[in-house]
């Protein structure tokens, strides 16, 4: 992998990583309504697959979304308004954590219901193959999300009509409480693929270098008209499900330590020193700078004016 | 069916409606390469009522995705396709199917627009139909528009004629917003002169399908042919009914009700879905609270029984409103 | 928490809703093995309410049976469970993942007594909650009793107290047909006076929760805490509001409406949910038609404007009535 | 295979064959209402399946019903009376085709709602283990069935679950007109059982004697408490969807020549005979009393009265 690229992986890592811990640290601070679910401890994934797509490029998203959305070089000041409930939020603080969009990246949107935008990346992807352009959809989703209809009924669909999508299984081991030993009889996912007639790739999430290289040959494939791809990526949560889950299904080594000991982020540090890509100098200065806009992505929020009253039908319906 | 000339200058052509459907979607996909439709057995079989017959051999299986069964998947890449800069238009063979499908229709296609701040617009149309009368039972005959009524963010159309079923379906697929265009399984083979060429009506448009002066009834779908066969039997007994047509139940055109209902002081609502929780309320409670000194007579409703639709035929027709209800309720409104 | 006489003579105590829900599923699942409890998130973490907390303990995972997420699987589960002896409770996690589910509710459990011509039952309860309130946004805060009761077959059934709540759930888990069953978000965390033991509330009886000359307002669920502080504020302006919660929306305690409106000869209907196509649209329809001539005024409903739940705090209020609209549209009705 | 078991299956193919013919038949007259799906061809499929289960096993059908009902041995008067419209009819005429059920037989009833019943039978299974019972259950449904959500959740729970259960996927190489090679991208559908974690199995449904010997292993497993099996029979549908379709779908050969070349009740009366378990003359005395059953079915139907008037709210909840 050359620097600019590991670099730029590194980049986005650590800046989802930030963006949990300040939006963490901000609903600690009673600034955000509703609830958040941290992307902490699966940011290889996001990085990995989004680097190779374009601003044309199309993602659906899930409620545990800062991520994709970061990846897909959302305005971390934008992200932060709509978290506080601000007009300049990229919902205008109607949609919240759990249903940011950005259409101007190709962010399809977060989305609440567990599946949902599965068939949504389907349909993105009709789009590309219609209209006869290059373009590829992601659909992100959780191990939980695998087992829903949804899932099924996308899978088939692309495989038959061969659409340029790729399905993204981000195995965290956990759906809310539900461990996913106890909600699949099945050691590996990424089996399920066969069913369909798709190929089905089983890759390390925490290793950013290994879901490059999947999602490269995922993406390359489905611009080359050849169909859709499903990749599961082996992960981990660092958090509860959400901001103040009790986590009384997990034992207090899982609750205490695993954080440490499977660290994408931490690790890519690690091996691009290693590596020579970079210089431990080099990466303090990448940590600084994502800090900084951090900060200021806050301070824009936070002056930010409180979103506006809701216009009836308007907002609702387009023509009216 | 040969083409005539109407007063108005346009040329019609006497046609089913579920042929007027046919040129409608012909003439949109046509007009527009991003216009598609979605579905089971659309292809070769021409749709289950032969709405999509022959669009195959014009537009090619690209333009004309069968699919498999797979209501939600293929409902939820309606949305996504809409999302994208497609106009697709997706069948849902029957409404009662739309229990597997809802979710793509509730949280996703009626809210992207208002909970992504107005980013994403949703112009997908779902093609169903309902209605009982065709033997089909429970699952297969249900009347669910009250249901997408409630749901803000979707425009819930349900044409009776021929001529309103072409027009209503050309505008909806030109409408941006996510449309539910729900057909009645018995009027597919009713036949009406149609415009030919280019015809849209617009939605949230009301037509009185017949001018009264004695009491208002207000229907849709297949219940307003009803309402005019009433009508006529009224008339005979000297009870000159007014019969609105509602045509869109959402956006809905409250005016054309509140100014006949001022006109003649009684209102009846009719339709095919169960009373219970149907769209009917809605007028009768509007009306109510909106015209309460101008009613000389309480507002009425007269719907479906509160039971699933029966198989046997004699049963079918018990449970919804039949010429003979709808002459016996006006006539005791006006007693 | 210390238990106390009422003046019934029977003991209660102070729990918070979701305590006394849970105290009527672990009274029903010791009762009878044949009721077990299934859904996602319901065993370890006790629900996402706390619902279920500590079930797992008692009655371990065959009877606490938490799932994968598989909506339309779990309900469908539980419908061919209670088909053939068992007594399930399926928790869906928010009432806005009922459009997963929905074929299975609608075209299932709802048909298959009737459908089969009498030879099922199907004793499922679905417990559901939702509501707005929590920032939750779109698609986790909707109010969707009115499809339900739009379905014959199914009861639904919406407790605002924790008395009630205790009540009708022991109910519900023993009736014989399918119920929805919606608690609300911000109940959860109410709290009252409960019975102690073996406590039922039957199905279809309306309670009066508050005695008033004036003005009806009807209500159900969390706007029945919202209409009783209303009503509080208006007796100190001199207007007596009765309030009538119906606790169940299907079956519906009618009379207990109409013999209230006939003494205070006028209607506000309050609900949460989106007023178009709402379940209060059933009820003023219901009075207009039977008792037009007991009404002074029209009748009111007020309810949730067009639009999904918006996320802000600021903005989710001002799109559900408040305490303030309800005093207010009161007081417009009786001037 | 035995005399009485080959003989008893043929019989049970044999009704079911001449039960089509004459449902028909009385379609033709006009004297059923709404639409019949005809189970001709897959005779087999339902005759080798319920030949293992008892009155107190369940089964849960589809829109294409009759078969199934007839092989749980259903009352034949009783179920031309349904499809009649008349008060003896197994729904008391509420139901028609779509909806037969048989309850006193564990038949949960036939379903217009494709891939509606596979949830039901899990639950039926769920009951069965829940009780401590060895009861289990059958979900029958088709090939287009397959593509749903339905099918996805229940075979993923009733594998974690270990359920007593058997998904019978009859693949009749149509879902209405739209052929299993456009709708799969995949051959062969019982490889999807892998990707849930049980045994898939695919069979020659035209050949009684095959998809007995799967059902009976499947039934065993299930009643031992090791849980589910898919079994996919391979088969073929010899009229069109349903009673007029018109088949433009369809090959002018196919519609006229393949009921010809398979047909599993014609195979089983030739190796009946080959093997030497019965005498054509035997199996002639079958047929006679097959179609003289029918004919008191049809006449039982025909004469008893048209079903009574709806009460409700009585007949739509059990308790009121
Ligand atoms: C349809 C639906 N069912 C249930 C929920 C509640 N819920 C929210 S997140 C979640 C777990 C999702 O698990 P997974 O797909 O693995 O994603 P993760 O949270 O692990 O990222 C559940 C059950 C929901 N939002 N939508
Ligand atoms: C949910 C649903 N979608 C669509 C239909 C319309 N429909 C009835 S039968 C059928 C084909 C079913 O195919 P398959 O499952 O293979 O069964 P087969 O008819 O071949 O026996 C379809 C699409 C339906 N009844 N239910
Ligand atoms: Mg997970
Ligand atoms: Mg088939």
């Amino acid at each position: 992998m050359d620097k600019a690229t590991a670099l730029d992986l590194y980049r986005v890592m650590r800046t989802i990583r930030r963006f949990e811990q300040r939006s963490t640290q901000l609903f600690g601070e009673n600034k955000i309504w509703g609830t958040i679910h941290s992307y902490a401890g699966e940011e290889a994934i996001a990085a990995g697959v989004c680097a190779h797509l374009r601003d044309d490029d199309w993602i659906t998203s899930t409620h545990r979304g800062h991520g994709h959305c970061i990846a897909k070089r959302a305005d971390l000041g934008r992200m932060f308004a709509e978290l506080l409930g601000r007009e300049a939020g990229y919902c205008r603080g109607r949609g919240g954590s759990m249903h940011i969009a950005d259409t101007s990246k190709g962010n399809l949107g977060a989305n609440g219901i567990v599946g949902g935008g599965i068939p949504i990346a389907t349909g993105a992807a009709l789009t590309a193959k219609q209209l006869g352009t290059d373009q590829v959809a992601v659909a992100f989703f959780g191990d939980g999300a695998a087992n829903q209809g949804t899932f099924h009924e996308s899978l088939n669909l692309a495989a038959i009509w061969k659409l340029p999508v790729l399905y993204v299984c981000e195995n965290n081991q956990y759906a809310e409480s539900l461990p996913v030993k106890r909600a699949f009889a099945t050691e590996d996912i990424a089996k399920r693929a066969e069913g369909y007639g798709m190929p089905g790739v089983r890759v390390d999430g925490r290793d950013v270098r290994a879901v490059y290289g999947v999602a490269a040959e995922a993406v390359a494939r489905a611009r080359r008209g050849e169909g859709p791809t499903l990749i599961v990526a082996d992960s981990y949560r660092h958090e509860g499900h959400y901001y103040g889950d009790p986590r009384k299904y997990q034992s207090k080594d899982e609750v205490e330590g695993w954080r440490e000991r499977f660290d994408p982020v931490a690790d890519a540090r690690r091996w691009i020193a290693e590596d020579g890509l970079a210089t431990e100098a080099e990466l303090d200065a990448i940590d600084r700078k994502v800090d900084a806009e951090m900060e200021k992505g806050v301070a824009f929020a936070e002056a930010s004016p409180l979103a506006s009253p809701i216009r009836i039908p308007e907002e609702v319906y387009a023509s009216h | 069916m040969q083409a005539t000339e109407t007063r108005t200058g346009v040329a019609t052509r006497e046609m089913f409606y579920n042929e007027a459907l046919n040129d409608a979607l012909r003439g949109e996909m046509r007009r527009d390469d991003r216009v598609l439709v979605i579905g089971e057995d659309i292809a070769e079989h021409g749709g289950a009522f032969q709405v999509t017959a022959g669009l195959l051999d014009e537009f090619g299986p690209t333009r004309v995705r069968q699919t498999p069964i797979s209501e939600i998947g293929i409902v939820g890449a309606g949305v996504g396709a809409a999302l994208t800069g497609l106009r697709p238009v997706v069948e849902l063979m029957y409404v009662d199917f739309a229990g597997l499908a809802m979710d793509q229709i509730l949280n996703q296609a009626a809210q992207n627009r208002f909970m992504f701040g107005g980013q994403a617009r949703v112009p997908l149309v779902v093609r169903t139909q309902g209605g009982s009368g065709r033997g089909n039972a429970a699952q297969h005959s249900k009347s669910l528009e009250a249901w997408f009524t409630h749901v803000p963010g979707l425009k819930v159309v349900m044409p009776a004629t021929p001529a309103d079923a072409k027009g209503l379906l050309t505008a909806s697929i030109r409408d941006d917003d996510p449309v539910m265009f729900i057909e009645h399984k018995l009027l597919y083979r009713t036949k009406g002169q149609v415009p030919e060429g280019e015809h849209l009506v617009p939605l949230g448009v009301a037509d009185v399908k017949r001018r009264g002066k004695d009491l208002t009834i207000v229907s849709w779908s297949r219940e307003v042919l009803f309402a005019l066969e009433a009508a006529t039997k009224l008339a005979a007994d000297g009870v000159d009914a007014e019969v609105i047509d509602l045509r869109t139940l959402v956006p809905l055109d409250k005016d054309a009700v509140l100014s006949s209902v001022r006109r003649t002081h009684r209102l009846l609502v009719l339709h095919e879905a169960v009373k219970r929780g149907g769209y009917g309320a809605e007028i009768a409670a509007t009306i109510a609270e909106e015209a309460f000194d101008d009613l000389d007579a309480p507002p009425r409703r007269l719907a479906g029984l509160e039971t699933p639709i029966p198989y046997a035929q004699h049963l079918e027709k018990s449970v919804v409103p039949q010429v003979e209800d709808i002459v016996r309720v006006a006539k005791e409104m006006l007693s």
